[in-house]
């Protein structure tokens, strides 16, 4: 066991994969030499070989087209887009291409890369280095989306992602890459050290997709979250005094439904977060999956804490971003309904 | 308001619509075997000529001359020819078979049949060609099962593909034939990748790519051929130009101002201009760019240039966008003819051998296509309703498993 | 007025806008002298000229960027994407730039373009032929997303599509083009010809967008649809012998919700009903919405029907495509509970 | 198995990494004044060798000399001169307040200065830029208000773009400068469409468009350029080749095997290649090509070649990838400099005067950083809060007046 922060355990997944699997590779825009522009990849390219890991053309499309083509032929490549906002150009080459090359060969041809993205807000980046668009690949069949919210997650994710045989996309929230976040901007900066999730074993496991975690029992309510608000609705939680469930869902595809609707089940109540604008977002799929199932259960309806349906806005971040107090009034309004 | 004189937007029109006369007086038809043989070796600034001229083998006389001159045995002429006919009779009873109900779409090559079987020919097994759907003739050259072609576009119980794609969206990994979909051009980049991936494993097999000259403007075309130049892969980049993308003619994609082998140039990778109605050209061509490939030397563009002689597809009246009597003018010919004559013209084939070919091919493929409807035609026969939740993963999800259970409810 | 089917709704509508504003005009793969391959634009050219309506490379990201630029300029351009399908090589377009080009430019620049794109199945198109992506859209702000569903709608709906200052995914159920689709697919292909929404005015006349139509009063249950399935609706709620309302929403963005809430506070039960596959799809937006703001109001769990999560699958058409009878069971469904 | 050789991946690196001697020597730079300048009319064909040199003006003896000389008056010259000193000083200003914290991002354009300033004072009021964040040099040459850009910056009350994006992706439409996004190429497509609607419209105005060198591989390049060529769009293209796309070099994006002009023929458009630190080159080469599309002759495609002499931005450390000394070595030498020393030789300015102007404008934006401070950086002035909401729409719907009566609560 080593304690690591997520960077540290995304590049621990990637390196023992490289070591282990000859037909892993990476590629993407300054993954090489540079080692990336957070260091997901540093020195990877200087201990495994510049064919290992190295820099692509600034073309999200040709990096998602060419990787296709090197699963196709049997590889395990895993390529890096700089920031999931710039996944879009890459859009169509995932959907009508990486997510139904199995269906529509007979199973003669598939696609088994993971596609790793830094996602998500909460580091002044702007319109375009904050969004959140995992709902727009929960709705392509044939695609799996994973979002790990810690060190130890992101790593056996990471790995179980390489070894599946389906494409991933794999949305890594930047916000948590040096230290938990739990949008109490205001106060001082965490780093990984001494979280119970950051012990990370240095060598080969996997945390399987699907399986979501339950970060804190309750009786009073559950909250569906992932990545970044997971820490967001543990404060929440903390400071409403309300005795929620937390879980943690990890994968959006596949989802763990059993796990959420037991819990639902048991609380009788549901809060859903996401960082994503509300409108369309996941958090629709979730709160009609839970009323579809929890209907005879459910003591308040299921509420939804997310962005606000505008672009992401540079100067009102904190504005914008769903924060514990936001949590805090979704929890109060199902609790005293 | 400036002085300056007033801007006019333009937009390109055919030289010729239904109705009027058509013309190919503008093209420019070097003779056979007029153009250079470079080495393979040869840097690309040595060779920017290419793109601008046309390679033939096959001359007036029916002769093969020149540089480019594959010199091919017999053999491998009457295979390709053998291909070239199969697919024709094949295009015709099935398109026929589309007129009858018994499928819901079809797309013929007629025309184009010289460049999938050539290039099938050419290559090695193993190596991997990334398809359109104008490119049957590829499956032909290689002995892929009629009836296994038939029954995919009847989408019956015995479909390859399970129902699950459009017909002749065809899928033939082991006859080197990736995974066709709807979408024209995002395979292109699957093919650059596909051979990085070759030779990354220290490998020796090559890819080859199919885009329309239509579908060259799409970005996908600039992806891939962007990754291709700069890993060096072992790739062979063909440009069909059949000078009509369904209604549009060639110069909505470009071809009034320049040729489509002379985008290679913008890449620093050598673009040959192919008569793609010449099997022997096209052969030649292919291997000039399979042994840069192989030797390391990375990708070559080539241009086939040929002529679509009929509609897009089953959906659409070429007569309603372009004169009828196009395809008649065309000077380049037919491609099965021109190397019937050529064959002739060396004293190993005749009338009659040619006559017999034809007819027992028309019997083959009546018979697959008696063998398929034996199965099904469209919605008189299916694969098990499983199969429409098969392969949308490796493993069904929760989903997958009520939504199998409903529908079997 | 005059009898129209769809296509020539909207090919008048077209008209209409082509001699009213010399700032309006149509490109797009073989729209020109051909007319489109659904005859949507047919005779356009020859009647404005061929500057007016004429054929764009096969390039949708270049379509859209160029109408993007042209609206920026000061123009109207309608963009035709001769499939849905195809719409996803310009996604980057549609969501980085049409559809924040408005905010980030502080209100500097805008897109008023009109993207019109046949859509949706029933008619043996394959996977790439059929499918319906309204739910990519309707999760990103700054766009409007509208489906009409007869010749009427399609017409005055796509006059203020055009008309309006924001971009707009106009979505033509090709399936209805020709004449309406109950799904009911083994009976006799009806035409439009007598049906009421079939009379047309020739002129100009707008359908504002934002504003549902209420297809069928009804007490006992509210069906949601749009396009092609609103047909499908009317036929289940027949069958089915229960007095349900059916709204037609005919746009998702922006939404009427007053409407659907005002309904479904009357009923206290709900079915929605798309073509698109389900996990992810807009059903689960709506089936949020009215649970949150209906809660109290239901005796029913908010029920679904939609394409099943896989992709669009040749065959097995008519398995897929949600036919009026699962409508029928959902409504039993609702109706029991 | 077959007996062929095995294949292998090639992946391009730069000829130095940290540590190591960097080298231009593969550079050929020719003489100033060597390349012809031919005919805005003249076709394509004839044009195919320019992408392969360097237009230059100004020779080693600070002279401007050549058929490519603009012979501009000193005042044009002293006005972009006064233009790149104020970006720089601007620039170096500006990184500071990031260091210090006043705002959340910075980057500078170091070195590029000359492209941005003879642009934007070879074309007319009324054209319309298409820029990239590094082309601050064309509002300082139209004399953009300093203090709007610091509020831009800071975020403040006062943001002309009410504090929606990041700072640097500033909008200026009366200034001819269109909206900036931190997507990299997706506008350059814009550009064609907004030269077409200008001629759709009969208009007389033009376009101008930026890439990086490293975002040509974007889809959207080529579908740009293909738009551009196919409909003869009135839009100046043009790639800023500095060498480096954040750490990678330009290798990655295809320039070992030729150049970016290079890829103008693939289009049959002409390519120019120009010392992007040369101001009167940058100028004459965009006059050129404004000309031919004034003149309804279509798109010209310019590479500017030129050298990002600090890091990409605030966020990274140029030395952790290459040569700290690289820029040192680079032989075109500093925009700046090189213009000051010829309008020097010419006899028009001195150092005395040259270090005046670089005192007042260094005033000018303390006192503009002074200004903007008052009102407030990063986080401690925002505009109000129903910006949020504003212009998501040209109209609020439901959810924006909910959610922003939410939010006030
Ligand atoms: C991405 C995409 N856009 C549009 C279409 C519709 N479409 C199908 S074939 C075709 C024309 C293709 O022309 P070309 O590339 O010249 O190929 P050809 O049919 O001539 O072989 C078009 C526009 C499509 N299938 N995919
Ligand atoms: C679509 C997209 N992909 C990736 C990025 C991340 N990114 C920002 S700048 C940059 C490098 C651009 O290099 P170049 O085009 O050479 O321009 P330069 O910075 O040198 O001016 C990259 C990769 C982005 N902003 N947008
Ligand atoms: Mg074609
Ligand atoms: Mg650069």
């Amino acid at each position: 066991m080593a304690a690591m922060n997520m960077i540290q355990s995304i590049n621990s997944a990637l390196d023992v994969m490289l070591a282990r699997d000859p037909k892993v590779l990476i590629f993407g825009e300054d993954v090489g030499y540079f080692g990336g522009v957070f260091r997901a990849t540093d020195k990877l390219q200087e201990k495994h070989g510049l064919k290992r890991c190295f820099d692509a053309p600034i073309s999200e499309g040709g990096i998602i087209a060419t990787a296709i083509g090197m699963g196709a032929y049997g590889l395990r490549p895993v390529p890096e887009i700089q920031f999931a906002d710039y996944i879009l150009p890459a859009f169509d080459q995932l959907v009508s291409e990486a997510a139904r090359l199995r269906y529509r060969s007979g199973g003669e041809f598939w696609a088994p890369i993971t596609v790793r993205s830094p996602y998500g807000g909460g580091i002044f980046g702007g319109q375009t280095h904050s969004q959140s668009p995992e709902a727009i690949f929960a709705h392509i069949t044939g695609l799996k989306t994973v979002i790990p919210s810690n060190p130890y997650d992101a790593k056996g994710l990471l790995i179980a992602s390489i070894e599946c045989n389906d494409p991933v996309i794999f949305l890594e929230p930047k916000r948590l890459y040096n230290g938990p976040f739990d949008g109490r901007h205001d106060q001082e900066v965490k780093s990984w050290a001494g979280h119970e999730h950051a012990e990370v074993p240095e060598g080969h496991y996997t945390v399987p997709l699907g399986k979501a975690a339950v970060v804190r029992e309750g009786e009073a309510a559950t909250v569906l979250a992932y990545g970044t608000m997971v820490h967001v609705a543990l404060a929440g939680i903390e400071d409403s005094g309300i005795d929620a469930e937390l879980i943690d869902l990890r994968s959006i595809v596949p989802l763990d439904i059993d796990t959420i609707i037991e819990s639902v089940k048991k609380t009788g109540r549901c809060v859903i977060l996401h960082e994503a604008s509300r409108y369309g977002g996941f958090g629709g799929e979730l709160s009609a999956l839970v009323q579809e199932r929890c209907f005879y259960w459910l003591e308040a309806p299921v509420e939804r804490v997310a962005g606000w349906d505008t672009p992401y806005p540079h100067a009102f971040e904190w504005d914008y971003f769903p924060g514990p107090k936001r949590l805090v009034n979704a929890l109060n309004k199902v609790m005293q309904d | 308001m400036s002085n300056r004189a007033k801007l006019s937007l333009y937009v390109p029109e055919p030289n010729a619509r239904p109705g009027e006369q058509p013309s190919f007086d503008h093209l420019e038809i070097p003779a056979a075997g007029a153009v250079r043989c470079p080495d393979i070796g040869a840097p690309e600034h040595e060779l920017r000529d290419l793109p601008y001229t046309l390679i033939r083998v096959l001359d007036e006389q029916d002769a093969a001359v020149g540089p480019w001159n594959p010199k091919l045995s017999t053999d491998r002429m009457i295979k390709g020819l053998r291909a070239m006919m199969l697919t024709r009779a094949f295009d015709d009873r099935l398109f026929r078979a589309h007129r009858q109900g018994k499928t819901s779409f079809y797309m013929k090559s007629t025309g184009e049949e010289a460049i999938g079987a050539a290039q099938s020919l050419a290559l090695d097994q193993g190596d991997m060609s990334f398809p359109t759907y104008r490119v049957l003739s590829w499956l032909m050259a290689r002995d892929y099962p009629l009836t296994d072609l038939v029954n995919q576009i009847f989408n019956n119980a015995k479909d390859p593909l399970q129902g699950r794609q459009l017909p002749i969206l065809y899928s033939a990994r082991d006859y080197g034939f990736y995974s066709l979909s709807g979408n024209v051009g995002s395979r292109f980049g699957h093919a650059v990748g596909w051979a990085m991936a070759s030779a990354y494993s220290e490998d020796d097999k090559i890819a080859l790519a199919y885009i329309g000259e239509g579908t060259t403007a799409e970005g996908d075309f600039h992806e891939a051929l962007t990754f291709a130049s700069v890993y060096h892969a072992p790739v062979v980049l063909c440009v069909t130009n059949n000078q009509w993308a369904i209604s549009s003619f060639a110069g909505i994609a470009g071809a009034e101002e320049t040729t489509f082998a002379a985008k290679a140039i913008g890449y620093g990778i050598p673009g040959l201009r192919v008569d793609g109605n010449d099997f022997l050209a096209v052969w030649a061509a292919t291997q000039w760019a399979a042994e840069r490939a192989r030797s390391n030397r990375g990708a070559t563009l080539i241009e086939l240039f040929t002529y679509r002689a009929e509609g897009h597809s089953t959906s659409d009246d070429p007569t309603k966008y372009r004169p009828a009597d196009e395809a008649s003018t065309w000077p380049l010919g037919d491609p099965v003819e021109r190397l019937k004559r050529h064959l002739i013209a060396t004293g190993v084939w005749d009338e009659e051998k040619h006559a017999s070919l034809a007819s027992e091919l028309d019997i083959a493929v009546r018979a697959a296509v008696k063998e398929a409807e034996k199965i099904g035609t469209l919605g008189k026969s299916k694969p098990p309703i499983e199969q429409m939740f098969e392969d949308v993963f490796e493993e069904h999800d929760w989903r997958l498993v009520e939504q199998l259970r409903e529908v079997r409810d």
